[in-house]
């Protein structure tokens, strides 16, 4: 499991929907299979802007021969994923991971709920990717709750439709699927799912997170959320990507984003 | 033609020997570990671990960075564990390199810049100090110990009371005249001055009508301050005798060596770590390559070599 | 809902009245006439001109510009045609356009500032003074004029005994402590400050082991120096209540308004002139359509609007 | 004439030697026809990164029915021209110009003579291309002087042969051609024109220019050069490009290479 940094080259970097984009890099054999949650940090190969690499989600992988192939999604909200965007296919970029940790899974749990905002539907399909190929859990088993402010902002729902047996869609405009935030579509159906007997796993906006905090409460869901910081390391050197956790004392503690996490449980969380 | 002996790396920084002059930036390589799975630590000229108080510090609130044009803001806060736990927790595990461990102190007093030195004496495995007196000085109105060139002397003289290891000053760049606090501090038994600190800066969310970072301010790093880091060490090197650290926007062995060629006996890497974990054995390697190449035998026949009056 | 009605774009400084807040920045724009064939000059706040002295000034030997990480070096060394020539070749062109002049100035003593600052005033055609007090003092050990508070009222005392005109200082970010430097200026009776002049910085070749610039050091300007330049307006507009200049790496309408909802009343737009010669007039057009978008009538209301406790 | 910044699309990039690279940039119709001497200002569209633009001469230029076609030629000599070398097809270039000012032609002159150095072939190459095509002078009144250091570095001699009639080459390791250099060259037949029947184009590395100034000492051969020197803006606004020249009062005066050149007549520049 040495770390590493890896030269891909883009194949494909698609816009799939306005501001979203889709891309699929080809990297060396020796890249190691990520595990769902993990990130990679991207740098464009011989340039410097953006100078820090960027965090992005491993939303799919595939291994042949003699390569590995990742697929990211991405959605333009700066500078760095406006310079991504324009890349074309044939383009060379650094790839510095798998990073971070993986989401715990519950194979013996009954019923896996994953409440996705936005673009957090990224790590959260790899998850159930995993969840369903490798650990052979049964589509009927899974549920996933998938919200975005508008039908446009739905993305990933194909490859999911295939996963996972109940999908739920929420708008925050009620362009498709139901009309209300995701967080309180999961909270409609909570009493369908036994808290011992259901993992929980959400990614999205820090205020979906919140909410879901706020939802799930003091129950005994076991709800793994992961986070999202600016990053400039990426390993836990540099302690940037801070979020504030309740710790074993329950005091005020910072932990790392890219190293401790980007996992956390969501009771851990401290909310501003 | 080319040499076939390996060159010369090692240098001499007063008492302190150095197996080459490529050390790690403070609070750019955490305490060593988080970069054992890319670098071979042994190889390292020095390791200078993040900045140490004397009580843990939780730090800043996030957001603690930001990106700017060719460089970082960060705003950490200088969370740390605290000396103690340092000197119990992660000196053994540096112990087991054979790399010089310089300890980077942070103090909001004298005393506390004291005691931190103090302790980090009595332990084992602490080559050498390095004083950050880039940090606010809440007594004398917030503006840093290291802007006055007095206040810079005195943090000096106190902390050599309590050691007998080396000291490095480490210089801040947001001051009128560098040089003159160099002087300072040497003649107030600084055995090495390290320049240059991060720069203070801002980013702003015009979205939000917010500061980027939680603090408001940073401090800037990255390649964006090279050229005012060169220009501080060129105008420091003229004025002291002790040996400087060049330190500022070092990427690649190029950088490095533009710093000792204006004089530095060494230089420490920073943000380039975080650009590419692999920066610091890839800078020793690229100036072993650079001597070689160039028929020299010795890293030390680099030092100092600019000419002034020379054309590009 | 997006407002139908033009915003309004002026802005008063004093006792100048700009069309819109964005001026070119000294050294950086010419006389004006380089931009005619890209920019129409009449859509322009103000245009500063390059510096003038009281004779002609031959500039450094070259190289005189390097690229560095996300900005640039120069060390022109103040070429210009001197004050005479300016009012007699330069001005009458600039008179034809509907524009506010805006005449830097530079000198080596405080009676060189005096003389160009009153042929300034008795010619037709120039709005303001904005003075250089960057350039090295030679009788105080070559610090600039600008780091010292008491050197740079003196020459703002001095500047206003000789004119009428409104009185800019523009500040060198070279010092401990802006602020300070900003408070001195305005007691001294300044009109307003611009910042930031140069960082002084310096680049080197490791090839020939020799200086990039003939002059060896150079001011650093671009997107570089924006998180130095935005953390140097912020701190200067807490303390003076004259009207703030914002400079320093602007490229964009983004920039700009950046400096401007920190406080800054206008902006001056430097080196993005020679990556985009268009880039005053986009900037412009940049700052109505973000007005326009998000509902506001007057860029006025961008001015000090930022939130130091909001977050991003 | 308006000056203009264009998107040019990069058709080909290869490198057609070590170091050296040929690129052949898509305009917009509205691109003016260079002159030969001009320069264009390179950047990387939507990139800061090179941050300045970099000078190159043009090289060749042809219009279609909507489009105009550049093609530079341009050597590996730092960061910028690195990261250019690097480009693929299809990316986008930021091009201002044409900049500067051209040669001045003597159609009435017997002799054109063109002495070039290494990447300096570049900006003579057009030159020699127009006077043949646009003013119509027959290949034997053009003599081409190309030097370089060594063989590899001999770039755009095919195209050159077909416009002069006298092409003499030259290395300093004599790996092609003779053996000295390209100044001693033309020095060796400067017996063969008659000054003030000969017009002189030189462009090549300082020494080699400063050469040819002692060659050409004080004759009456009307001999013009086009310097280099490091740009910011390429519009003679910065101040940065400056060349020492010999003002009409006989004294120093730094002129600028963008606007007031590059062409400037030999016996006008300082050399140090
Ligand atoms: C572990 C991890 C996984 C991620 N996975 C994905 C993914 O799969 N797909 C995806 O589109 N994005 C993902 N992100 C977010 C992505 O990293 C940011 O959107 C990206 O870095 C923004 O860069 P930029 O230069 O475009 O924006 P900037 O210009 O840097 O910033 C634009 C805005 O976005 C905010 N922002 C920037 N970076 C982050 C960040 N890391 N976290 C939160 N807010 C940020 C800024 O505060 C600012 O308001 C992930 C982030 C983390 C930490
Ligand atoms: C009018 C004009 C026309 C030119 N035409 C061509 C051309 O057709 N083909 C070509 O290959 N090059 C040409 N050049 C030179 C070219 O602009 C430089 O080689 C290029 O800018 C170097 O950029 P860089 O980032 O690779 O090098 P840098 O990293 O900036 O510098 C590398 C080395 O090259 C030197 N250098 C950089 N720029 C220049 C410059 N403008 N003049 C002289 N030395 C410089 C530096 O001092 C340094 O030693 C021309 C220059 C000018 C002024
Ligand atoms: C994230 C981060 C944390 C830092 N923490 C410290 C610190 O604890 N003590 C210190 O003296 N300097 C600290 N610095 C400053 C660096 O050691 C160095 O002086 C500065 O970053 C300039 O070098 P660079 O451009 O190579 O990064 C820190 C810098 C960064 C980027
Ligand atoms: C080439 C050049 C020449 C300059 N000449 C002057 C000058 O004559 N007088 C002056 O006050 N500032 C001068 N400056 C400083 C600019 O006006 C401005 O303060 C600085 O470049 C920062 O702004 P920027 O980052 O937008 O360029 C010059 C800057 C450059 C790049
Ligand atoms: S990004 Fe550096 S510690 Fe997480
Ligand atoms: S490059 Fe600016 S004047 Fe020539």
């Amino acid at each position: 499991m040495a770390k590493n940094i890896y030269i891909g080259e883009i194949l494909k970097n698609e816009g799939i929907r306005e501001n979203y984009f889709l891309m699929k890099v080809k990297l060396p054999e020796s890249f190691d299979d990520p595990k769902p949650g993990q990130f990679v940090m991207i740098r464009i190969a011989g340039l410097s802007e953006p100078f820090l690499g960027r965090p992005i989600s491993i939303y799919s992988f595939r291994r042949s021969k003699s390569s590995a192939e990742i697929e990211l999604l991405y959605r333009i909200v700066g500078k760095g994923t406006q310079i991504l965007a324009g890349l074309i296919a044939g383009s060379q970029l650094e790839i510095h991971g798998p990073l971070g940790g993986a989401y715990a899974v519950f194979p013996e749990k009954e019923n896996i709920v994953f409440i996705a905002g936005g673009i957090g539907v990224a790590p959260l399909s790899l998850l159930a990717q995993y969840l369903c190929k490798s650990v052979c859990i049964e589509p009927s088993r899974m549920s996933f709750y998938l919200g975005a402010q508008t039908a446009k902002e739905i993305v990933g729902l194909e490859k999911l439709s295939s996963l996972c047996y109940n999908m739920q869609i929420c708008t925050d405009d009620g362009s498709k699927g139901r009309k209300l935030f995701v967080t309180q579509a999961f909270a409609e159906d909570i009493k369908k799912y036994d808290p011992v007997n259901t993992a929980v796993y959400a990614c999205g906006p820090k205020g979906m997170l919140k909410a879901l905090a706020g939802i799930i409460g003091k129950s005994e869901f076991h709800c793994q959320v992961s986070l999202e910081e600016r990053m400039a390391c990426g390993t836990g050197a540099c302690m940037g990507c801070a979020v504030a956790i309740k710790d074993k004392s329950g005091d005020v503690a910072y932990r790392r984003i890219c190293s401790d996490g980007p996992v956390f449980n969501l009771e851990e969380v401290i909310w501003e | 033609m080319k040499t076939k002996t390996v060159p010369n790396m090692a240098v001499q920084l007063g008492k302190l020997s150095l197996k080459n002059p490529v050390m790690t930036a403070s609070g750019t390589f955490g305490y060593g570990e988080e970069y054992a799975d890319y670098v071979d630590l042994n190889r390292l000229g020095a390791i200078v671990v993040k900045g140490l108080s004397l009580k843990p510090r939780l730090g800043n609130p996030p957001p603690r960075i930001m990106e700017t044009a060719g460089g970082m803001l960060n705003a950490i806060g200088l969370q740390n564990i605290g000396v103690d736990a340092f000197i119990e927790e992660k000196l053994p595990y540096l112990r087991k390199y054979d790399v010089a461990v310089i300890a980077n102190i942070y103090g909001e007093s004298y005393a506390e810049y004291q005691k931190v030195a103090k302790k980090l004496s009595a332990a084992k495995g602490v080559h050498a100090l390095e004083v950050n007196v880039s940090c606010p000085n809440v007594k004398k109105g917030g503006l840093s110990f290291g802007a006055d060139p007095e206040i810079a002397a005195q943090v000096t003289r106190k902390v050599k009371e309590e050691t007998d290891l080396p000291v490095i000053i480490k210089l801040t760049p947001n001051v009128t005249d560098i040089a003159a606090i160099a002087v300072a501090v040497e003649k107030a038994g600084a055995d090495a001055v390290s320049l240059i600190n991060t720069l203070t800066g801002m980013s702003v969310d015009l979205k939000n009508r917010a500061p980027y970072l939680k603090n408001i301010t940073g401090g800037l790093s990255g390649p964006a301050i090279k050229p005012v880091a060169l220009r501080m060490v060129w105008q420091v090197v003229k004025r002291v005798s002790i040996p400087v650290i060049g330190i500022g926007g070092i990427m690649d062995a190029g950088d490095a060596l533009e710093f000792l060629m204006l004089g530095a006996k060494a230089v420490q890497v920073g943000t380039a770590n975080f650009i590419n974990p692999y920066a610091t054995t890839e800078i020793i390697e690229g100036m072993q390559n650079y001597l070689k190449n160039n028929n020299l035998k010795d890293i030390n026949k680099m030092i100092g070599t600019f000419n002034e009056g020379g054309s590009s």
